[in-house]
């Protein structure tokens, strides 16, 4: 019997790793503030209690040496865990992550099983600065050997984490602060929901449709989902019919959906809150561009994203750099009003 | 080295002013965060109000900052944490502009792109990161940079206990140590590192006690006191500015406030806190100056106010000044 | 008077050093074995010996305290360059370079000029394996605050590295270690050349086009530069008359003067040795994307770089994933045969 | 802890082992790298030959792989550094697999795509890296893991000297004697990292006095020896087994060889190796035993030509091998 309740993104996910860890023992956690605290974005609040603290493991501000301490337990057998407090802080702990966590398996010929999730809260809005409101995740995929997962909203959450955990692959767990539903930030209503009890899993790569449209599709992730949705409903008292699509997963990245949906509509904007430049709106651009002997393009592509520019503090400033729901509608009219040129016929 | 009078008047206007500081920002930073005007079901809402995102205060650790930076000029260096107001105001860094940042203005220290963690002046060589254990690499460079000027300059990188796990730390004692660069390591142990005490993140009690692992002095402040650190912090300066390298001081000190405000503090035994308070460092230093004859009623009555005239002059003029264009986002990612 | 001999580029880039180092004081190198060693690439050979070894300065293996160091002394007058040996050992000192070198500047209102050279190796083609042989420069050029150089022969890399010594900003100068014309590994002769005696500059975001061509542009950079040429006589020989654009910085990008060969061409290859996904490579195609209304493509763009997978041991392995000449050759071709869908007047 | 006859003889066996593939690697490896079959004018080609890319020999640091890999089981954890093979050998990695990884072959440990600094062996439980540092973090993993399961399992971290400056041994190290880890790291101190000598690097003159930092035991072995290596690491790993947490050994040993193949050395003074080889471990060893009566002539002559047949073996097996198919490239990325 399915029971659903209204779940934030927050409480989704601390479910998820509950659920699982009760399935399975060798399952636990490690970070900062992840005990008592419960996860300064209470992605595992309530665990402590329930699990204890051989499960639900504080560590010192050693980023390095535990998320090494992951990759090292999980050769040895375990599915650790592993919480980086903000992405930003990624610099200090990399080489573990990169030239250890995501290549171990290849480097050992696919002998070596590596089960680790790392979560990690990402994004702005909230006048958090350069240090603590990045999102990074194209700086992720960009390197082999991670699956790379930013949900949406609660329910996709709950399926990807539990996914995610039962994976034999690392996985980096990216969520948005904006929408995990904090009773101490701002967050986009849409973003909890109803979530199934049981436990359940969402298959990494297939991207969703979480709005339909004809006249151009918005291709998003994270936060911005929710802002493209709500930017979607504005353009469609404009006359204009955006079909929303959610990556959720950017490795493995659904490239199949956005062909197809861009093969419906013939127009694209992209909105993400990661940096413009050698990021994911150019790799989903170029998915396109490389493909316009089978799709038609009606308009040039459009990037919404951070315009290359460290993220300010000042309130005005952040909103500028940051795509809002108000860039997300001029963008998509520039779009419906420029066309792609004739001379390519030449 | 012993606090002159002047030294002593100058740590006790300076813990004022620090104190005033940071209760006056722990109450303008709840200005817009709470219920109702915030969105509904939230009980605190950290991205509203005219001081949003995070805001780490310093309140019962103004000991530390004054105690050491009474040793130094503008030339020294002085890079600090993520809460770094008490060490900035120590410094000399203006107030009016530091404030302004944190409001977002465009007369702020970093014209409103930095905000509370990331507070720069380059005229007083003052500098703070919002990463933990970042301190202690520029204050390398800093020290590096006078040795090759030929100048006695010295850097002072401070951090806290729960850093001192990190490997920068690591690191930075250890380039300086065999480099012998003019570089004051302060440990400021509040005994938290948001809510993880410091056993159960440090393998041992002191971190002072890492300073052999360098080969470099390792100096215990065993007390919440200026005068303590006044005089650990110039016997390490003063090395310093010998040529004779680097010291690692550790200082207990206590903090008063959440990790961060709006901290609902689960982790924190209930009576801690007001149990710190009756040590306070700067009633302890107005009681030791009075009976000492060094300052009377009036003096303290006059040192205070003017304090928290400053103060309220930094906060009006953060208020007063505008906000930066939106455009000007896209200025300065390159000087 | 301008003379000229032939130089490897490592002797370029030594020369280049040794020269600004000579007129200005405040010039210094630190990194691990760059003073007897000269550098294990040989970037700083013989300057230990010139300018002795408090300004030609080997550090411990800490690059997480020497490059905040450089922060540190650029913060105080200074003008450090230093050197990461691999740019696959970023991940240990990475917070220092992008979170506080990169980002000081911008935080601090652009008050604070940080003038430091980070010079690094990069490439494969030898078999040095996963963590020591990517190029990672979309990593650097994603996020903002670096200028980013990746010079493709002795000539540019001379000037290229005085204008980065001089610029008061954070320059990331990556050399790709098959051009740099050492006594021990193979290396593309086209990289060496004649290089004058005299120091000059190059301008940063600048690209330039090493070949003229009609028939498709092949955008291009560092060692894949010298690849694209030899594919280039290879294609001429086949009929098609390849332009190639030789990119010297990503940050700042020529962006016109990709627009303005493909403008002339109509077909677009993209050669790249860093990985695929997430990177530079969609960065070019995104900004012809962005532009078909006044581009017109007569092919769908293609892309070379590294298929995501961590650059592997063995030669046939690597000699996979890393493009080559015949590659290049073949994607040409292809794109030669292919044309974009008219579908796009629907 | 004594050395048992069996076992001095099984460390006489692999250091045998370990020298002679080394020196037959330091020869295979020369293999089409040298004019006239490579680009004019280079003096030697680093890409060439049937063993391309960069090659770290550890001939003259047998002890210290020996010595500690003894004590070891194949549940036991062992991550090493990119110069491998010493502990691998020790470490009981199938020598035909291993080999055939250097030669990129597709019957190697990991099909050609890791390399010589690349060896996993998750049946024995041996990895290793080619980032300096980078062992110890896994390590404490291992260790934890050995805990949370129940198993008197341990761990074992080599590093070189030129680590101990790395961050993230300062971080592994306060983790583990925080957690109380069954780890145990072994600081390999060869006097060299890569042109920088120790004292250029290092701020104070043993690693092992950094123990005290983290509040652990810190052993020093101060000569080249693997009896002495046996008991320091026999201490330890009893200790780890009890559940009594890690210790920290540092081991002075000699590097014969370059940093890497083909390094130049020009830092090196010109007679050092000499002297080095002068005090080597395995004739020392050879010595004793005979001198102890453990082992004649026959035997020692048995001993040597099986520990040489071995790698002779592991190397014609390699040279057997097949490439793997170019498009295997694209496999193995995830489990
Ligand atoms: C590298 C890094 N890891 C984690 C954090 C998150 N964080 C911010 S403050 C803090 C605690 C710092 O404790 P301590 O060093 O004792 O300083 P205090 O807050 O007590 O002043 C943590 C974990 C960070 N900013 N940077
Ligand atoms: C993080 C990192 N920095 C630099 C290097 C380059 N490097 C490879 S070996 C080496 C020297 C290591 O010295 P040591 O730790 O003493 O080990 P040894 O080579 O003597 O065995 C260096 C600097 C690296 N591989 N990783
Ligand atoms: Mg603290
Ligand atoms: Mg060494």
């Amino acid at each position: 019997m399915n029971s659903t309740r209204k779940l934030t993104m927050a409480q989704a996910i601390s479910e998820a790793i509950g659920q699982e860890m009760e399935r399975d023992p060798t399952v636990f956690v490690m970070g900062e503030d992840i005990g008592k605290y419960g996860g300064i974005f209470g992605a595992t609040g309530g665990l402590l209690d329930r699990f204890g603290p051989d499960r639900i493991m504080d560590t010192p501000i050693s980023e390095t040496a535990f998320i090494g301490t992951a990759t090292g337990a999980a050769a040895a057998g375990m599915r650790p865990i592993a919480e980086l407090m903000f992405v930003d802080f990624f610099g200090v702990c990399m080489d573990q992550i990169y030239n250890h966590l995501a290549k171990n398996t290849y480097m050992a010929g696919g002998n070596l099983k590596l089960p680790v999730v790392l979560t990690t809260a990402i994004g702005g809005g909230y006048n958090d600065a350069a240090q603590h409101s990045q999102c990074l995740y194209a700086t992720f995929a960009h390197m082999p050997g991670l699956k790379v997962v930013v949900p949406s909203n609660a329910y996709d959450a709950k399926g990807l984490m539990i996914q995610a955990i039962r994976d034999d692959n690392p996985v980096m767990f990216m969520y948005h602060k904006g929408i995990m539903g904090l009773p101490w930030m701002a967050y986009y209503e849409g973003s909890s929901g109803e979530v199934p009890e049981e436990a359940y899993t969402i298959p990494f790569g297939e991207a969703k449709v979480v709005r339909p449209g004809s006249d151009l599709t918005i291709v998003t992730l994270s936060q911005m989902v929710q802002k493209s949705l709500l930017a979607a409903d504005e353009l469609a008292k404009q006359g204009v019919n955006a079909e929303v699509l959610d990556l959720r997963t950017l490795v493995p990245l659904d490239r199949a959906a956005v062909l197809k949906s861009v093969a419906k509509t013939g127009r694209l904007l992209i909105a993400d809150e990661d940096y413009l430049g050698f990021g994911l709106t150019g790799e989903i651009a170029a998915i396109v561009a490389e493909n316009l002997d089978t799709v038609a393009l009606k308009s040039p592509i459009k990037r919404l994203a951070v315009p290359n520019v460290p993220i300010p503090y000042s309130r005005p400033l952040e909103q500028f750099v940051i795509p809002q729901i108000s860039h997300i509608v001029d963008a998509a009219q520039q779009i419906m009003k420029t066309r792609v040129t004739e001379g390519a016929y030449a | 080295m012993k606090a002159s009078k002047e030294t002593l008047l100058w740590m006790y206007e300076k813990m004022q002013e620090i104190r005033h500081y940071e209760e006056t920002m722990a109450q303008v930073y709840l200005e817009g965060k709470l219920p109702p005007n915030i969105q509904k079901g939230l009980a605190f809402d950290i991205g509203s109000g005219p001081v949003p995102g995070e805001m780490h205060l310093a309140a019962g650790q103004e000991p530390v900052a004054v105690g050491v930076c009474a040793h130094l000029t503008d030339h020294d260096t002085v890079v600090g944490t993520h809460r770094p107001h008490h060490f900035a105001i120590a410094k000399g860094v203006p107030l009016d502009a530091m404030t302004a940042e944190m409001f977002g203005k465009v007369t702020g220290l970093g014209k409103g792109k930095g905000g509370h963690m990331h507070l720069f002046d380059p005229q007083r060589n003052f500098s703070c990161s919002g990463i933990i254990g970042a301190s202690l690499p520029p204050a390398c460079g800093a020290g590096l940079a006078a040795k090759k000027l030929g100048k006695d300059w010295v850097a002072v990188a401070f951090f806290g206990e729960g850093a001192a796990n990190q490997g920068s730390v690591h690191e930075s004692l250890n380039l300086a140590a065999l480099w012998q660069l003019p570089v004051i390591f302060i440990c400021e142990d509040n005994k938290w590192a948001i809510s993880v005490p410091k056993d159960k993140a440090t393998s041992i009690e002191w971190v002072a006690d890492r300073a052999s692992a360098y080969g470099m002095p390792g100096i215990k402040v065993e007390h919440n006191d200026p005068v303590a650190v006044y005089e650990a912090a110039g016997t390490a300066v003063e090395r310093a500015r010998r040529g004779d390298g680097p010291s690692l001081i550790e200082v207990k000190t206590d903090r008063y406030l959440g990790h961060f405000q709006g901290d609902p503090e689960v982790y924190r035994p209930k009576d801690e806190v007001a149990n710190l308070r009756k040590n306070d460092p700067i009633l302890r230093l107005a009681a030791q100056l009075r009976d000492a004859g060094q300052m009377n009623e009036a003096e303290d009555a006059a040192i205070t106010a003017r304090a928290r005239q400053r103060v309220e002059d930094a906060f009006a003029y953060a208020r007063a000044s505008a906000y930066p264009e939106p455009r000007d986002a896209l200025q300065h990612v390159f000087a």
